[in-house]
């Protein structure tokens, strides 16, 4: 986006859609019973309808429907729906005649708006009180695509799958639409009296009784109010907990530094880094985004020094797939690792008798760190004991990387207490009948709690007389509660987060709230007397107190165009590890262990009702909507076990079923299941979806547990992954270099090993089309080094594409529609397998085997060598699909989309055709962004009289997603554009290319950088 | 026009062999306009009633030719001329995947031209005809053979061609009123 | 036709007509099947029984156009099912019709002349039942009217390049032709009707059809310069069609569809298969109405050797496709083979390999040529066989291409099932039909084959 | 055997079947021409609206510019429909009471929108772009028609995709001066009506539609095969406006 468009955003509060032209309700609701009539007609003019308040009236209508009903497309709809989509689908035709069409002006319409043409405001998601800066592609007021913010020193354009989806939640018809008490729908007024007597009760006790339970949060406003609110009530209890917590981390930095500290990390300057089971390379660890990107910008064997990176973890993850040297082990058995390492660095942390075992490779990770001092970084794992973490700590120290690649600040949660323990004490407190007026401020314990906690009995036993739910879904939590009270998603509301270095955004919302809600600021500014308040003037007060500068005006606006607040970052502390303190509790013990770990995709249950998320493979093993119980080949065969047979898992006392995945490379006598399915309050989408994995899991034991007992019932259990096979060598021995992978020394001796023999131009009867004599000719190229597997470029593409979402038994049938998809191969040993990710989206061959089957030549090339796919030409012969190598084409077998739902026609790009029942559609190289970028470069030129070509500004969805920066696309016509150079690159070589079907797209190919020690 | 109430002279036979032999002597006897009924297609017969050549095989020629050309100009006008699209990096002129329709025009037409043109010069269809007044002619299309002597020859006289008729022999003779 | 009289004294072969009959009896015989002859309850029971199918896949039809396709098996990388093997294997069938009636009228093997009529009316049928899956087996059907070049509005036409659209002309000009052929043919005998029937309104409806045909010589020399005219026409048709169905494939670059040897096999096949159904409903035809005379052991061992030749063309067609798998060399025709011998699908393609090649060998025996049973049943086994090579073609290829993350399977679904069964059982409702109403065989083509039909000059 | 049959079927049979084929012929022609009709195009076609606006009297009886309503025409995919403010910035000076405009002002009072019926409706898959073809030099009333002679406003061309192509694949015969663009009277250039741009001077559309071709960067570019052919050319490409 251009520099004017920050201006608007600088002038953010005047065009806060929430103030945008008010339409007739009545004629929304006939706009969309017409839309819910007649099918897709209509669905673009309610872009003159977006940004209305009285909109959620009608929103409300659509809502509920059946659980089934999105994952099963064939009986989604009745018999007039049907007829409804039939005629839509004429609407796909030209040879129709086109309903009259509404269009509704504003009445007044605010400055700088443009009518079709999108905004860009900076806001932030924030996950795990983390926030993650972002830009927000807005039409009208409506939000409909998150991008990170480039200017984000923490994002850089990069974000995180989470992030992206959070539109999805935003719009999700499942949300919590009203205050509900007992079943019954209230208003925001009558919560306030029910409430005001309790908390009047309780001035008088100092609010012995008041317990306010919030996850974590980073949030420097709300912090203040809780606060405030707790000197207003000093006997009242601020408890804190998520499932996916930190607390390990936390008791680490304690145990090494006697204090709680945030570590931050910088990749860029790391030569060597050594993992022990951090998975900092996908979505969801703090400052990820960033930490690709850094990590990547070692990956590049023709710049610099590549660094090299040893994962030591016991569940395969994308971080682990990138090592150079992978070394499968049970986790459990991680701390006698680090302890035996330990006693070969130079620090004197006690050794505490290890029980000898001391792998080779220890030598050789321990000869590259001390080789790189100061360059090096040993990381952690979340879910690794304090131990871990303070070994880390006390290496990273004794190598003199702190202050150099490794950082100590402030924590970034507001409120840094031990989770689990801070859950249990409120636990006790009620069940103790301390607690009057319990107050769960977002978070849903019923489900996520540990079972040793079983949070759901302690509220059911209605201990806490008056029971209060604030939270976005009416969920598991919220039914045990007299009181639940809708939130405001984050995209709907002002607020503000500190991201993983401290960093502070300011929250702002790109829509009024769909439905009638009170944001987190509000409601606890109400708790504390001002019901009134707005979240607005609340957070804008607050930083007015703390900004102690004149001219907050143009600080205010400077920080919400920027999207960050100046000078908040978190400066580097000095603390010093106090190596003696490292408490090893490492036990040798050969039962069985369970890995209980956060989702790849749904993370710990939030993202449940999320389609994209729950429709997103995970990276390793490309399931889609369920959780499996993943073990290693050795342990399969042991126990004669097959992917998709049911187990049950037993552990003291407690049972869960769930079917079997076999994960290459998984450790052996090892079990991972992962967290947030098994869901029963989550929506339409996530209910019933997989086994809930809370069942097994203890506050005592919350990652690692031991002695879980494995048992074979017989059944079978559909597991719906999107990829066929994940090996390149094929059942009749045979290898197919789909991936092209060589070591760095072999790299350097033979630079073209990728480049098969080109095939020659002439073999063919026909002349060949001239790109190079056009002014643009659009290439792609992706460098596999980079790419981390993280996902993003498929949420992007989905969002930015208006893909939809299939459901369980059409992704089962192989009909998902992700336009883009990265395959994930393994190879070589099965135990300890080499991974590749491949992003695989359109190839735009320029001999483009889909084009010439095609008997309406519904897709055809344009004059600038894109594979144009016309919708509304489209038959559906799937002849192209059977043609094309690549298998990238989608075909819509069903009424994939969903028409009716008023929110996801607001959430749609109405630059991009809503495609409908039986046509095909495929990457398109985002040819909407392209246009958009050609017009304004040929206006500009003509108005100015001299040439303006597209720039480098033009990128795809699937590239500006990507914080490795492994997607390139561009004109390759422009030999100093950057994708002509990658193409230039001596690893560059097409997927395919002995098919001479000329790629458009093309592949860096991999190069690694072991240890030449542990090459033999 | 007024038309002679009489049709012809007609007689029966009742082998092919005899018919064969009748329609020769009845041709060399100078009748010109006469004609033979079978109820399958009985060798050398039309060239006994002096019948030599058809036209339908020109007609199936010249549909062929029309067929094919239309085949062609049709597909080049369509991708080339008027809708040139670059489909798969191929010309807009691929004369070579043009063949195949191209052929199956050509036999289209040709097909269609042989069966229109052999029912246009047989005249048909012609649900009503004289002949069909003969109540013996019923047989036509069983195992009786006839031949007829039409009034409209030169050398046709009532009296004398049905006397002619019967000295060939024939099962029986009848007048055919038009 | 002298050579073809002499057929019938000799000894040696069986003849194609049993002697001692004569026009009279000829005619009397086949017209009383249609005319006088009452249906009987066996043909009731046979014909509500297949419309009752023809039903059944109306409805599936009707599901699939209120659904969409996918209620079907197809997915991707499978995007081709059901609908296109059964479209394959409907065409092959239709082969034989057309094939009967021009080639071999075109080599002069007069014995066709007692199958010729009907085999044409299967063809019909046939092709008529593969019409139906092209059409609704794409995405949006009804719009399946844009593979036809019309003037419209969007300025836009069909892509020449595309083998579908090769289809749609062999396919639609194939079903012309044969349409004409037969009707043409029927001409001389509608006319026989109408001067057998006893009622006046059926006189009138044959005659209508008859064109008021009456035999005229000069008539008689046109109408057989134009049937050998036709034949000549149809002769290289009827090749044509097959190859370029078999281009279908031929021009894909899937590993297992993109073979030169494809046009020869899949004619080769397709009158395989068309014999092998001619049979399966002569067999009984003759039987029932008591045909034996004109339908003689002599057809059977014909049609018997004719697919013991195509099934060995057949055969080398298989065995150079797997040669050219292992020779060429290339990794992915070589995976192709290995999956067909070895892969998901392997005992379907064993499967094939027996009903198309083991068990027709038994042909060579003279006795199991000429019993009409044994013949019954291996065509059965061939018809099987062929639906399964379609299969074989259609899915195996598709299921495991050129990357191995996007292998597949296809399971096809009870919708694919019944829309099958339902064509089936409309092409033996259509052939119940034709029985009652048209002569199943060439009534004047049989009088051609009496001795009395001979003339000398 | 008895004639069956009438003389006069045989003229009515052989009728028939010549007939026939001109029937199907009929048929093809008759749907072609409903798909072009105004029937199915609406060209020509008032739509009810909630007020009888006329454009001819705004523009020729009181000479307003198109863009002083239709504001974003030349930044924007969409020329932009005026806010009710828009009209109440007259109208609430004059005509303050007519009954014709009680729907505006109600819409004033109330903040709640006028509901417009569309005259020049696209299909949801053709992405069209005022601003390019404004800066390009396409008038207004190329494509909308004599707008300032519209008592009640109705879409003037078929607005099907034959229309489009009709110009995208010979722009030249439509450009005029990008100063023109508005100017609802503007008359191409004939021999007695000199067209200027840059100081010369046009009397034929040909020429002009050449100069302004280059001038404006309109993209009338083909794809050429390396043997001469050439196929689709930038404009006429199927994602200029299919996406």
């Amino acid at each position: 986006m251009n520099q004017d468009e920050f201006v608007q955003i600088s002038k953010r509060e005047e065009v806060c859609p929430g103030k945008k032209g008010k339409l007739d309700l009545d004629a929304v609701r006939a706009e969309i019973d017409k839309a819910a009539k007649h099918g897709p007609e209509y669905w673009r003019s309610l872009e003159e309808l977006a940004g209305n308040p009285e909109f959620q009236d009608a929103l409300k209508r659509e809502f509920p429907k059946g659980a089934s009903e999105w994952l099963d497309s064939v009986s989604r709809r009745g018999f007039l729906k049907v007829m409804g989509a039939s005629l839509g689908l004429a609407g796909m035709t030209a040879c129709v005649k086109l309903p009259n069409e509404p269009i509704v002006p504003y009445v007044r319409q605010p400055e700088n708006v443009i009518p079709g043409r999108a905004m860009y405001y900076a806001t932030a998601h924030t996950l795990g009180g983390y926030a993650n800066p972002l830009l927000v592609e807005s039409h009208l007021g409506r939000p409909t695509k998150i991008e990170g913010n480039d200017k984000h020193h923490g994002s850089l354009g990069g974000t995180d799958i989470f992030a992206q989806a959070s539109i999805l939640g935003m719009y999700d018809p499942d949300r919590s639409q009203s205050v509900v008490s007992m079943g019954d729908q209230r208003s925001y007024a009558a919560f306030l009296s029910a409430i005001r007597g309790p908390l009047s009760a309780q001035k008088a006790l100092q609010g012995a009784g008041i317990r306010i339970l919030t996850t974590t949060i980073s949030s420097p406003t709300l912090a203040d109010q809780l606060r405030a609110l707790l000197k207003v009530y000093p006997q009242a209890k601020w408890h804190v907990y998520e499932p996916v917590n930190r607390d390990n981390v936390l008791e680490g930095a304690k145990m090494a530094f006697g204090q709680p500290v945030e570590t931050r990390y910088d990749f860029a300057k790391a030569d060597v880094i050594v993992s022990l089971d951090a998975d900092f390379l996908y979505g969801g660890f703090p400052g990820n985004v960033r930490y690709i990107r850094d990590f990547a910008s070692r990956r590049d064997p023709d710049l610099g020094q590549m660094n090299r990176l040893y994962v030591i973890e016991s569940t395969p993850s994308a971080t682990g797939a990138k090592a150079d040297h992978r070394f499968p082990m049970r986790a459990s058995e991680i701390e006698r690792f680090a302890q035996a390492l330990s006693s070969h660095l130079p620090i004197n942390a006690p050794t505490g008798g290890v029980a000898g075992d001391n792998p080779g490779f220890s030598a050789a990770i321990v000869q590259d760190l001390l080789s790189h001092r100061g360059s090096s970084i040993v990381i952690a794992g979340d879910h690794q004991p304090a131990s871990v973490h303070a070994f880390a700590h006390a290496v990273n120290q004794a190598l003199g990387n702190v202050g150099k690649t490794v950082f100590y600040t402030d924590p970034v949660g507001a409120n840094p207490v031990n989770q689990s323990e801070s859950l249990k004490d409120l636990a006790s407190d009620v069940q103790a009948g301390k607690v009057d007026l319990l107050i769960i401020l977002g978070g849903n314990p019923a489900y996520d709690a540990p079972a040793d906690v079983n949070f759901a009995e302690v509220l059911k036993g209605g201990k806490a007389q008056l029971r209060v739910h604030y939270g976005l879904y009416q969920d598991e939590t919220a039914e045990l509660c007299q009181w639940h009270v809708n939130a405001t998603h984050e995209l709907e509301s002002w607020g503000d987060a500190r991201a993983f270095d401290g960093t502070v955004s300011i929250i702002q919302p790109l829509i009024a709230p769909l439905y009638n809600a009170k944001s987190p600021i509000e409601f606890v500014s109400t708790l504390s007397g001002q019901p009134d308040a707005s979240g607005y003037d609340l957070v804008r007060a607050y930083w007015q107190k703390q900004h102690t500068g004149a001219d907050f005006e143009q600080f205010w606006r400077q920080s919400l165009h920027d999207g960050w607040i100046e000078g908040t970052t978190y400066q580097p502390k000095s603390v010093a590890a106090k190596n003696d303190h490292i408490g090893w509790k490492s036990t040798t013990d050969t039962a069985i262990e369970l890995n209980i770990r956060r989702d790849p995709t749904i993370w710990d249950g939030q993202f449940s009702n999320n389609g994209w998320l729950q429709e997103l493979p995970k990276p390793m093993s490309k399931l889609t909507w369920d959780n499996a119980v993943q073990i290693g080949p050795k342990m399969a065969e042991r126990l004669h076990l097959a992917s998709k047979d049911v187990v049950e898992l037993e552990l003291n006392g407690k049972k869960v079923e769930g079917a079997v995945w076999i994960q290459a490379g998984h450790p052996d006598n090892s079990i991972t299941v992962t967290l947030g399915y098994g869901r029963r309050g989550a929506g339409r989408v996530g209910t019933g979806q997989g086994f809930n994995a809370y069942e097994l899991r203890t506050s005592g034991t919350p990652w690692i547990a031991s002695g879980v007992q494995i048992r074979k019932t017989g059944a079978t259990y559909e597991l719906a992954s999107t990829q066929g096979m994940q090996s390149m060598d094929t059942p009749d021995g045979g290898h197919r270099p789909l991936v092209r992978e060589t070591s760095l020394e072999e790299y350097k001796k033979e630079p073209g090993f990728a480049r098969e023999e080109e095939v020659p131009q002439g073999l063919t009867l026909y002349p060949r089309y001239e790109y190079e004599k056009e002014q643009y000719a659009w290439g792609m190229a992706i460098d596999l080094n980079r790419c981390t597997g993280c996902n993003n470029c498929i949420l992007a593409c989905q969002s930015e594409n208006n893909i939809a979402v299939v459901g369980k038994e059409q992704t089962l049938l192989g009909r998902h529609m992700h336009w883009l998809r990265v395959d994930a191969y393994y190879q070589g040993d099965r135990d300890n397998p080499k991974a590749f990710f491949q992003p695989v989206p359109c190839m735009h061959c320029e001999n483009a085997p889909c084009e010439v089957v095609c008997p309406v030549g519904a897709t055809s090339h344009s004059s600038e060598g894109l594979n144009d796919m016309v919708y509304n030409r489209c038959v559906g012969t799937r002849y192209c699909s059977n043609n094309c190598p690549y298998k990238v084409r989608r075909f819509n077998f069903l009424l994939f989309q969903d028409w009716d739902t008023a929110q996801y026609k607001m959430m749609r790009n109405p630059d991009v055709s809503v495609r409908s029942r039986g046509v095909m559609e495929k990457c398109s190289y985002c040819v909407q962004r392209i246009n958009e970028h050609r017009i304004d470069a040929e206006t500009a030129s003509v108005r100015e009289g001299k040439e303006i070509g597209i720039g480098e500004d033009l990128q795809s969805a699937c590239q500006q997603s990507c914080p490795a920066e492994a997607i390139i696309f561009g004109n390759i016509n422009d030999p100093n554009s950057k994708v002509s150079q990658w193409k230039a690159k001596a690893r560059n070589y097409s997927l395919l290319g002995e098919l001479n079907t000329r790629p458009r797209t093309t592949y860096l190919a991999e190069v690694r950088n072991p240890n030449p020690e542990l090459e033999s | 026009m007024k038309r002679d109430p009489i049709y012809g002279i007609m007689a029966e036979f009742d082998s092919a062999q005899a018919l064969v032999d009748a329609a020769r002597k009845t041709h060399e006897a100078g009748y010109k306009k006469i004609d033979a009924y079978s109820p399958f297609p009985v060798e050398g017969l039309a060239e006994e009633i002096g019948f030599h050549h058809d036209e339908v095989p020109l007609v199936v020629l010249i549909g062929g030719l029309i067929g094919g050309v239309t085949g062609y100009l049709m597909q080049y006008w369509m991708s080339a001329v008027d809708y040139p699209l670059n489909i798969g990096g191929k010309p807009p002129h691929s004369w070579p995947a043009f063949i195949v329709i191209t052929f199956e025009m050509t036999i289209l037409f040709a097909g269609i031209s042989a069966v229109l043109g052999m029912l246009a010069l047989n005249g048909l269809p012609m649900p009503y005809h004289p002949v069909f007044n003969v109540p013996r002619f019923a047989f036509a299309s069983k195992d009786r053979f006839f031949l007829i002597v039409f009034s409209s020859d030169k050398k046709y006289n009532p009296v004398e061609t049905r006397r002619f008729m019967e000295g060939l022999n024939p099962r029986s003779v009848s007048e055919v009123p038009s | 036709m002298p050579e073809q009289y002499k057929s019938t004294t000799d000894l040696e072969r069986a003849p194609v007509i049993e002697p001692g009959h004569t026009f009279g009896t000829v005619t009397e015989k086949i017209s009383a099947i249609v005319l006088t002859r009452p249906a009987s309850n066996g043909w009731f029971i046979g014909f509500g029984l297949f419309f009752m199918l023809t039903m059944m896949m109306l409805f599936a039809i009707g599901y699939l156009f209120l659904k969409g396709i996918g209620i079907w098996g197809v997915t991707i990388p499978i995007g081709w099912g059901f609908a296109i093997v059964n479209f394959v294997w409907w065409i092959g069938i239709g082969h034989a019709g057309t094939l009967i009636s021009a080639i071999l009228l075109l080599l002069r093997q007069s014995w066709r002349n007692s199958i010729n009529r009907f085999a044409e009316a299967m063809t019909l049928f046939a092709v008529a039942a593969a019409g139906i899956f092209p059409a609704i087996h794409v995405g949006r059907p009804w719009l399946a009217y844009w593979l036809f070049p019309y003037p419209n509005t969007m300025r836009v036409w069909p892509q020449f390049r595309s083998p579908l659209m090769w289809d749609v002309f062999a396919v639609s000009t194939y079903a012309t032709i044969s349409a004409l052929f037969w009707f043409t043919g029927l001409i001389p005998d509608f006319a026989t009707l109408r001067d057998r029937s006893e009622k006046r309104w059926v006189k009138m409806v044959y005659g209508m059809l008859s064109f008021g045909w009456r035999g005229s010589a000069r008539h008689w020399h046109r109408y057989e310069t134009m049937y050998l005219l036709l034949a000549g026409l149809a002769t290289p048709l009827v090749l044509s069609v097959h190859t370029v169905v078999s281009f279908d494939f031929a021009v894909g670059i899937v590993p297992g569809w993109h073979t030169t040897i494809f046009p020869p096999y899949f004619v080769a096949g397709a009158i395989y298969s068309g014999f092998a159904m001619v049979l399966m409903l002569a067999i009984p035809i003759r039987k029932i109405y008591g045909l034996e005379d004109f339908i003689t052991e002599r057809h059977l061992q014909n049609s018997a050797k004719v697919m013991l030749a195509t099934g060995l063309i057949v055969a080398y067609g298989y065995g150079v496709e797997a040669f050219m798998g292992w020779y060429g060399g290339d990794r992915y025709d070589a995976f192709t083979l290995w999956n067909r011998l070895h892969g998901p699908y392997a005992p379907e393609y064993w499967a094939l390999l027996i009903c198309n090649i083991l068990i027709p060998q038994v042909l060579w025996i003279r006795r199991l040529r000429t019993s009409p049973i044994a013949l019954f049943f291996i065509s059965g086994v061939i018809l099987v066989g062929m639906w399964l090579e379609r299969f074989i073609i259609v899915v195996v290829s598709l299921h495991r291409d050129f990357l191995t993350s996007s292998w597949g399977m296809y399971y096809p679904t009870r919708w694919d099932w019944m829309t099958y069964i339902g064509t089936i059982g409309m092409f033996l409702a259509a052939m119940f039909l034709f029985l009652r109403l048209l002569p199943a065989i060439s009534i004047f083509e049989m009088r051609t084959l009496l001795p009395e039909a001979e003339v000398k000059e | 055997m008895s004639q069956i049959f009438h003389r006069s079927t045989n003229t009515l049979s052989r009728a028939t079947i010549f007939g026939a084929v001109f029937i199907v012929a009929a048929l093809i022609w008759v749907g072609y021409a409903i798909q072009g009709s105004p029937y199915v195009t609406y060209a020509g076609v008032r739509k009810p609206q909630p007020v009888p606006f006329s454009h001819q009297h705004h523009v020729t009886g009181l000479g307003i510019d198109c863009r002083y309503c239709h504001t974003s025409v030349e930044t924007s995919s969409f020329a932009g429909i005026p806010p009710t403010k828009t009209c109440m910035n007259c109208h609430s000076q004059i005509w303050t009471n007519a009954a014709l405009l009680e729907p505006v002002r109600a819409s004033y009072r109330s903040g709640e929108s006028l509901q417009w019926t569309r005259v020049n409706a696209l299909p949801d898959f053709v992405f069209f772009n005022h601003s390019i073809h404004v800066t390009k030099g396409v008038g207004c009333n190329t494509c909308h028609g004599p707008v300032d002679t519209m008592p009640l406003m109705y879409q003037q061309e078929s607005l099907q995709m034959e229309w489009c192509l009709g110009c995208h694949r010979d722009p030249g015969k439509n450009l005029r001066p990008r100063d023109q663009v508005f100017n609802m009277r503007y008359l191409p250039p004939a021999t007695g009506n000199p067209v200027q741009v840059d100081g010369r001077s046009f009397t034929d559309q040909d020429s002009l539609g050449a100069y302004l071709i280059t001038k404006y960067r309109v993209r009338v570019g083909k794809l050429k095969t390396s043997d001469g052919q050439t196929s689709v050319g930038d404009i006429t490409s199927c994602s200029t406006c299919h996406r």
